[in-house]
């Protein structure tokens, strides 16, 4: 069989993963509201349904419970769906189906029932949309044991990474970083020797400060540490991908070797991701950290409205900033006092 | 036992079999006579029927202007009602003033017609608020978005009335999408048991998205209520006169203390989902022919033309009025501006807070360095 | 609309009116004719019902003595089914062992019948496992706890079954509180949508803990499903061979590419909502005993008994068994121990999981602390 | 008006807190599954059906989501109800509600309409329950920006704090700790002079290692500080009582004087609070802290069965482990290797 290399959006490259995923495994489902005619809100579906058929390619009434629910059923049954949430703030109507349900059936049934069920959700902002359009539930999951989390960052991690998840006999939350579905890259269509799905990666080597990040913020980190390097500083980014379970031996390694640490997420500061790296780091390289970890996410409030959410999303300076405080060097908070 | 209504008190009756709904006006025009729903829009004098004239054209005429806004980059997206002018207007100039609605996002011919100011109901769209207008001050929430959800919060006020004492109604706007979700089934369980005095409106334009409403049901929507013990009707949705006639039944049952009732109006959504959507997807052009023939506009003007009430005059002060809507939506748009930064920390809670009145002070000295003309 | 479905197909007709539902055997015993029904239960033999009465009488017995183990502090918690018996074999009976079978938590002798172990009726209650049975082998998800949920797995697997052109059917068992349950009406729209081969079969037991039914449904449960287009039979969930007609039609439609019915069977919760339960606190013993003169073993027996089949040898043998299940359950019990402390990193995942493995080690390191003896 | 002082449970302190709602405000609603005739599955609205009527202590249909969307709209005309959620792990149907509609509603309408709701919720293990009846979900309700997450730990405390919560116009999130139901102690009906909501507690002094935790963990901690001291080794124990916002400024008083953290809850360990806790103490105090803080928690399983969830909780062994640890004397992973 011979390799497809091509130029890809990150959405055409999930696209071209879930057409493999479907022609490999006649048990694969999609399932999700307008995934068939329309091809999803973003298009990620699109032409899949005249491709594998509505039986295959499934448009489901407007409940998202029971579109978890029902994709249960099917995975009692042997089947291997692969759901398509439309927007990251509608994932909530099924939060019992998946983590009372979804989260907790192999371990209920002591191994005999298999959940490999891929959740797809598109998240995050940066595009300005309304409410509910923007949200990074993504911490919710990472804390509820039995599902895995997984994000993705360019055409070509997002087109390996999509068809691991459906692959994997666990439950695989996949959240696609909306506001780069339309970034391009090069994808080479295979996935024999990719890294394995629970692997961060570091996608710039740096010396002073690990950068660690996911999602929508790896290419802004990837900014931020161009930035930094014509001003002297060498930041190391790393690419966590997987967000549940997260990979300390990666992160750990760039920390004892740079004593620092930047975490940055577009979620909501307090009990996010950014609080379990940070402290997981601090547990196992203490003796290495020259500051304390600084986490740049967005606020304690709601995504706000459009018009507002560059003062909410992490963006370059504030990832800068960050660094400077890492490093000691003069930043927003010098001199600031409670 | 199912009937259609004709001929009973239709506050009575329980629901219209399968091929009936309430229509007093033919799609040509033409007033029909309903023994069961005629005594309910008698007082409707030819004034009244040429203002509800002048509120279609005028809601069609700011669908129009904020289509057009969006187009030219001043909106982030729209939900164009067109189609639907009938089913919001009759159903909400039913309504009284302390009524409360509370509807989703396509509901703007409701948000006019409770008074809300033209140009509050493009904040949402132009981003700079999540809601627009204070909802005590028109008896009406700002739209929910999750689709379903603004059901429950419709039925808990209505139970709130009945505590206390008034016999204000609470009105659920939503689409024949939504009525597939947990939310809204929840909704009429509970509004049964406590009777409460809630009128569930369903705007069944035949699509949610691009998913065609045999997708969400296999039954008529108005069959789904009777079976939770809610009395429902369904009404032509492109027939200002029945539905607000519909309308009125419903509240007057509400008010009297005989509970929800639950009321489908058969409509057509003429234009895209929003202004992002690409219909040409997912249906054809027939479709949309056979409900143009529908039109709730012409066919309202042909009633008022056969009355000889579609003067030069009434066009020409709809047309004035349009006008003016449309130059002061447009003005209005162009006016709003982001606010400030520091406002994203507003009001997430009434009292203070000493986790994010702490993000706040960074954020401020965050944005203080680039004062100094840093950046 | 609305008819019973005396003398008519009932694999046709669309609900049963308000006053009736199927019944077969009166609570004195006697066989009453129904056109409808009586063909789905002419091959009923006298042996299977004499079977059939063993069953319901073992599943009691099973009910008692799970009971006296809970007193006994053996088990945490035990929910009866005491009165709900002919509902659960009834329609459990009418079952191939190909159709899948999806409960909530007071389903054991639907359990019973599918083939699960005695012992591994109580792991749950023992608290040594989550589940106690492996689903593929009986053909019956283990219980679902959390109201309702069970529904939609139902109706996916019922379209896993479609999909593979089999004609198994799914089936879920739910409460009477239950259907006020958001997933519960999804469940039914889906079902609908998809005409998926699953069985809704509720059991109303009149009470949801302290909640009577009447807080949950102002109508009849069996008619919230005629309005998602659900066909749906309200029965005697005590007259166990009526219960096994009604499955059997519901089956039958299912298998026939008919899609799914909804099965209302009245019954009621004769003991406490569980053992940790007093329903003192809120219902009458005149209820009680109303439901008590409907009794479905003695109603069974009465039956047998004017065929004159309730002999000393199937009551000897009818005590004996029950004696014997009795006897195993207690034994298997007392010989459930708390498993390896390890296990609870067990089938979290099916894959290694980084996280999880090092937490298991690290808690392995820790527990080889006190191996010394050092506590 | 006299003062009551007496000796109750934990449950009872609540009932007492709930009566004085009731009494004091007749826009008080109790809302809930089996609250009336039954008083609660834990008997903690026991009596006051009968007391306020069934206008004002009503018994919701089987439904979390309607219970808590309900709720809602009775709080747009002016109500302030009081939920109950039988268990933890049936609030998940009503997760939309909560985190899409109830923590946002105050943001969306620029403040118009105030949601002073609060959820009262038993939560966490240790009575040997069947599945979905041991949960600790604090850490989603946490994250949430819009909500508060208050806890209690003793009988006076629950008294004081569901009074508090329930006259906050925030919606508040209240965990019950059920094991603790049962624990007697003083209650002096009164809240005139009570620390604010947001307050955290030093439930006891020390000098060596901070040890934070919340709810059913309290009893334990001072347990384990009162082994410890034996031991030689002073514990000082937090109760956190606010669990968004975290009284930062408590904890860091007393990190800065121990240099030492412990913290602990049932919840499971990857971002659970533990790791906000432990973030945040690390970015306040790195220069103060002579170890990396230890969490002790849950594991990331889903809540076992009843026969083997003390290996789920956290316990004092456990507890005095992370002590030694972070004292750097010999405990379990004393040459442990990854
Ligand atoms: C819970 C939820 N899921 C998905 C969406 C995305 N969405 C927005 S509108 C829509 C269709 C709604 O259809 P309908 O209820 O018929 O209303 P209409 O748009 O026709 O007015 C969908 C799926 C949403 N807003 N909320
Ligand atoms: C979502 C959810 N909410 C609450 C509960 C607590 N609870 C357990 S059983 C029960 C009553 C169920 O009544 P019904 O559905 O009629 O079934 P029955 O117990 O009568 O068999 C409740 C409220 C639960 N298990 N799940
Ligand atoms: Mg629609
Ligand atoms: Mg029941």
């Amino acid at each position: 069989m011979s390799v497809t290399t091509s130029q890809l959006t990150l959405a055409k490259a999930i696209t071209s993963g879930l057409r493999h995923a479907l022609a490999d495994d006649n048990r694969v489902l999609l399932m999700g509201e307008d995934i068939g005619a329309l091809g999803g809100v973003f298009r990620v579906t699109d032409g899949l349904q005249k491709e594998f058929g509505a039986d295959r390619v499934m448009d489901m009434p407007l409940a998202e419970s029971a579109i978890i629910g029902t994709a249960i059923g099917l995975a009692f049954r042997g089947f291997r769906p692969v759901v398509e949430i439309q927007f990251d703030g509608f994932i909530y109507p099924g939060f019992d189906q998946i983590v009372a349900q979804l989260a907790k059936m192999r371990y209920r049934t002591g191994g005999a029932v298999s959940m490999p069920i891929t959740i797809r959700v598109p998240y995050g902002g940066g595009i300005g949309a309304v409410e509910h359009h923007s949200e990074s539930p993504e911490a919710y999951f990472a804390h509820t044991a039995g599902l895995r989390v997984v994000t993705c960052s360019t055409p070509q991690e997002a087109h390996v990474l999509i068809r691991q998840a459906i692959a994997c006999d666990d439950p695989v939350l996949f959240f696609e970083p909306k506001r780069r579905y339309w970034t391009k890259g090069e994808v080479t269509e295979e996935i024999a020797d990719a890294i394995p799905l629970e692997s961060a990666r570091v996608v710039r080597d740096g010396t002073d400060v690990t950068l660690v990040t996911y999602g929508p913020l790896v290419a802004t980190a990837l900014d931020a540490a161009a930035a930094a390097a014509s001003d002297g500083v060498s930041i190391e980014v790393i690419d966590l991908r997987s967000l549940a379970p997260i990979d300390f031996p990666t992160v750990e390694a760039s920390v004892r070797k740079t004593g620092r640490l930047v975490v940055s997420h577009e979620a909501q500061l307090s009990g996010g991701l950014g609080a379990e790296i940070a402290a997981g780091v601090t547990e196992r390289c203490f003796n290495w950290l020259e500051a304390a970890p600084a986490r740049v996410t967005g606020f304690d409030v709601p995504y706000p409205p459009g018009s507002l959410e560059e003062h909410f999303l992490p963006g370059l300076d504030r990832i800068l900033d960050a660094v400077d405080r890492v490093l000691g060097r003069p930043n927003s908070l010098t001199g600031w006092t409670e | 036992m199912r009937s259609t209504m004709a001929g009973h008190d239709p506050r009575q009756a329980e629901f219209l079999g399968q091929e009936d709904f309430v229509q007093l006006v033919t799609p040509a025009g033409e007033r029909i006579p309903s023994p069961g729903f005629d005594p309910w829009v008698a007082d409707v004098t030819d004034e009244q029927l040429a203002s509800l004239y002048e509120d279609l054209s005028v809601v069609r005429r700011i669908d129009i202007e904020a289509t057009a806004l969006q187009r030219q980059g001043e909106l982030g997206l729209w939900p164009p009602l067109l189609g639907q002018e009938a089913a919001q207007i009759g159903s909400a100039r039913a309504l009284r003033s302390d009524d409360f609605v509370f509807t989703s996002y396509r509901e703007n011919a409701v948000a006019y017609c409770r008074g809300v100011k033209i140009t509050d109901l493009l904040r949402v769209w132009r981003g700079t608020s999540h809601g627009g207008w204070n909802p005590y001050d028109v008896g009406m929430a700002v739209p929910a978005v999750v689709i379903g959800a603004q059901t429950l919060h419709a039925t808990g006020y209505a139970l709130g009335c009945a505590k206390d004492g008034v016999d204000s109604v609470a009105v659920a706007y939503f689409g024949d999408g939504a009525t597939s979700q947990g939310d809204v089934n929840e909704a009429m369980v509970f509004a049964a048991t406590f009777k409460a005095p809630v009128v569930f409106f369903c705007q069944n334009n035949q699509w949610a998205i691009s998913e065609p409403v045999t997708l969400q049901a296999k039954a008529h929507i108005s069959e789904r209520a009777p079976g939770f013990g809610i009395p429902s009707l369904r009404v032509d949705g492109n027939d200002v006169l029945a539905v607000m006639a519909a309308t009125r039944v419903a509240l007057d049952r509400a008010r009297n203390g005989d509970g929800p009732t639950f009321i489908e109006a058969v409509t057509y959504r003429m234009g895209p989902h929003t202004t992002s959507d690409d219909p040409t997807r997912y249906r054809d052009r027939d479709e949309l022919e056979q409900w143009a023939a529908k039109d709730p506009i012409s066919r309202l003007g042909a009633l008022l033309d056969s009355k000889g009430l579609l003067t030069d005059e009434l066009t020409a002060r709809v047309k004035a009025r349009a006008d003016e809507v449309a130059r002061e939506l447009r003005a209005g748009c162009l006016a709003l501006t982001a606010p400030d930064p520091l406002t994203i920390f507003d009001n997430v809670y009434a009292t203070p807070h000493r986790g994010l009145d702490r993000q706040r002070s960074q954020y401020a000295a965050y944005l203080a360095m680039f004062d100094g003309g840093a950046e």
